[in-house]
């Protein structure tokens, strides 16, 4: 398995029940090919449907239903256009129970930097400002380093995406949760130990004397 | 009850360095044949405001490629490389907007508010030089109306007064950009007689259209 | 011909082809009774649509489409449903041609007051102050005297509706136009004398040479 | 999927002293079955934010009958007598708030805006105690959001998931209160499958509301 789908079977367990989630295009996407069978969801495209389904069959593509990435997706029974206004109304207005993102860094303080790389990367921040500062619950999946450097760091050094703490960091080496006290580690990933976690992160980590194996989706 | 208008004078509408509002999420949405009239016109000089500047070949991404857009007011320039070249060669001047914020601030144009206070992008450089207000001793952004000169809209279906249906998420920027100019051009797919639209199937009322460009051919 | 209808009948020709027009409940409702055969307009009601139409036939009553005041209502093709939000939207931002009031005071500032008379009437200002607030054009239609007491005074007693300038006054006696000099006498009503006018008008009119007696529709 | 939840139910999870948003414009697109539930309940002291209090005998003029309002907060009461009674009695507090700004008001609170800025009030006793903020040289009332503990709305249809369509001018706050309470019960006058409703006709979509009213028998 690789780290990709270690972290996309781990965050599919923080799904509940009659949740409305918003995926980011990439990583966090690939979330839910894991979902357990028994919820009942809706996943919230920003660019404007509730009840995101699948892909459609080959030649049912429609123009004008895509994710926020632009791919062709489905609806599911049930699902409800939206515009942009009332799109960000739901992010931004508390009705977004959980959105899963990616990260460029993470910081002690829980804030998270992702949309920017300055003189070299500027994609722009679409939704995700919104997105950081709205939703219920903000996961971040990322992988655990970049290029073997670490990216969760003790303050970004990136543009900050939003002054406000995420819920949930999930890579393949862990699971952290940032808390008032700072960013604590609540498991390893697979075959991993906590040394590796601690080395592979530039952040001080909160270590309870037992931290047990994540499970996975 | 309005005329059709060819997409040659609709194009000619529109003098040098208009702002232009144009819907559309990566090109779903987008009035593309307006947008092919503009490029084949060659009168630039505009600022357009919209979520994003799409792909090299598709809605927007032809205007810039045309090198007809002076400056983006945009969320997400990230599929575009063309746009971060003309950015960094300062060949074109791109302001990024979070997406959520950015619909406000059309929607307050269109209906008359004098701005839209958010928290979202409180403590990242999306707050550079903006004033923030404290509302019962919490802290928002103060950020301005946008209004254009013209809106480009991209819809499903209208009816011979203009009332507008949309899509799926074809939805995203339309209805609100076309509350928030002087002059709304609107590209229907499809035109179908007055009262083949019922009044709650309406998502933009034809007395807000001002141009309807003539059926495909 | 009594004074309401000859308000009425005055009134309508002030609506021209295109335009977008509320009017208020009781008096100015009357004036949709006189508009000329020719003119494509729409009547806007603040509680939802676009497109108002007459009483609808015996027994083809619909609970859910009534006018502000809650009188059964039809709706023209083309019409177009629209929640508060939108409809408040069109009116503040400037989409609304037209709006017809009723005034209990109108001063020599061109201010009207007509929401509350303090301590012995206070129904609200619904969605007047609004309608003043925004409507490209206010027109206050209302008899000129009130018992026999001025309603046009130097200077509101009751509390205002705006603090902007209405458009045009226009009573059974006359027309009178707010400018930047004060109150300008346009016109005097069937068989009425200036010196009538100035005679029930607390506020001081501005007299030009010769006046002309009103038309009606 | 939501279940149908009975009347005596839905009135026993509103508890005394209650902030209760309640669709309507004149008793049209109320929930009149859900008021008459609370009334024969009889638990009051309620904080009603509406259009207006109707008339005696209809929609929330059934509620200021029964004593079960301590507060309104409303654009007009000018066709209830009893409000306007209990008011000078001092049995009932009334907030009068201009019909536009209202429904601003709860769009922020649901929307997760700071406030609403204004022209709407400006030189009238309705920017009393208010904050004036000037944007660009012009001045705009700064109004606060409103929110509910709940929404009580009317719908014209509802599918198992609880997508809401309205009709006419029974839409009016509706769909905005909807938005903006912790609780949203919704009534509507039909029931459908999931998938009858197309996704492009959902005004409400599902994941708004809580509950959802059974079908009248």
């Amino acid at each position: 398995m690789n780290a990709k789908e270690v972290i996309a079977r781990r965050v599919a367990l923080e799904i509940e029940d009659g949740m409305l989630v918003n995926l980011g295009i990439g990583l966090p996407s690939m979330v839910a090919n894991f979902l357990p069978e028994d919820v009942d969801i809706f996943f919230q495209a920003e660019n404007g449907v509730i009840g995101l389904g699948a892909r459609p069959p080959e030649g049912m593509e429609d123009p004008d239903l895509t994710d926020a990435g632009g791919g062709f997706v489905t609806a599911v029974p049930g699902a409800a256009s939206i515009d942009s206004a009332m799109s960000f109304g739901l992010i931004r207005g508390g009705h977004l129970d959980m959105t899963v993102l990616g990260g460029l860094q993470v910081d002690e303080r829980g804030y998270l930097a992702n949309w920017m790389v300055p003189g070299k990367m500027v994609p722009g921040m679409g939704g995700a400002m919104d997105l950081v500062a709205g939703a219920k619950k903000v996961v971040v999946a990322m992988v655990h380093t970049a290029k073997g450097n670490p990216k969760i760091m003790p303050e970004c050094t990136l543009p900050l995406t939003a002054a406000r703490r995420i819920s949930l960091i999930v890579t393949e080496m862990a699971v952290i949760e940032p808390t008032d006290e700072g960013l604590a580690l609540r498991e390893v990933g697979p075959g991993v130990t906590v040394e590796q976690v601690v080395e592979a992160t530039a952040a001080k980590l909160i270590v309870p004397e037992t931290v047990p194996e994540m499970a996975l989706a | 009850m309005k005329t059709a208008t060819k997409l040659e004078a609709a194009a000619e509408l529109i003098p040098e360095g208009s702002v232009l509002l144009i819907g559309g999420f990566m090109a779903v949405g987008t009035p593309e044949r307006m947008i092919d009239a503009l490029v084949a016109r060659g009168v630039g000089g505009f600022t357009v405001v919209a979520n994003d500047t799409a792909m090299p070949g598709h809605g927007i991404g032809k205007l810039v490629t045309a090198g007809l857009v002076s400056k983006a007011i945009v969320s997400h320039i990230g599929l575009n490389p063309e746009t971060q070249a003309k950015m960094i060669a300062g060949e074109m001047e791109v302001e990024l907007v979070p997406q959520g914020t950015l619909v406000e601030r059309i929607r307050a144009g269109g209906v008359g508010l004098g701005g839209v206070l958010t928290a979202t992008g409180l403590g990242t450089p999306v707050e550079d030089g903006k004033q923030i207000i404290e509302i019962d001793g919490k802290k928002f952004l103060l950020e301005k109306p946008i209004r254009g000169d013209f809106a480009l809209i991209a819809a499903k279906q209208a009816d011979y007064k203009g009332n507008l249906e949309y899509a799926l998420t074809a939805h995203n920027f339309n209805p609100v950009m076309a509350l928030a100019a002087d002059t709304v051009i609107a590209e229907p797919h499809v035109i179908v007689p007055v009262g083949a639209i019922p009044p709650d199937a309406v998502k933009t009322p034809g007395i807000l259209v001002d141009h309807l460009l003539e059926r495909e051919h």
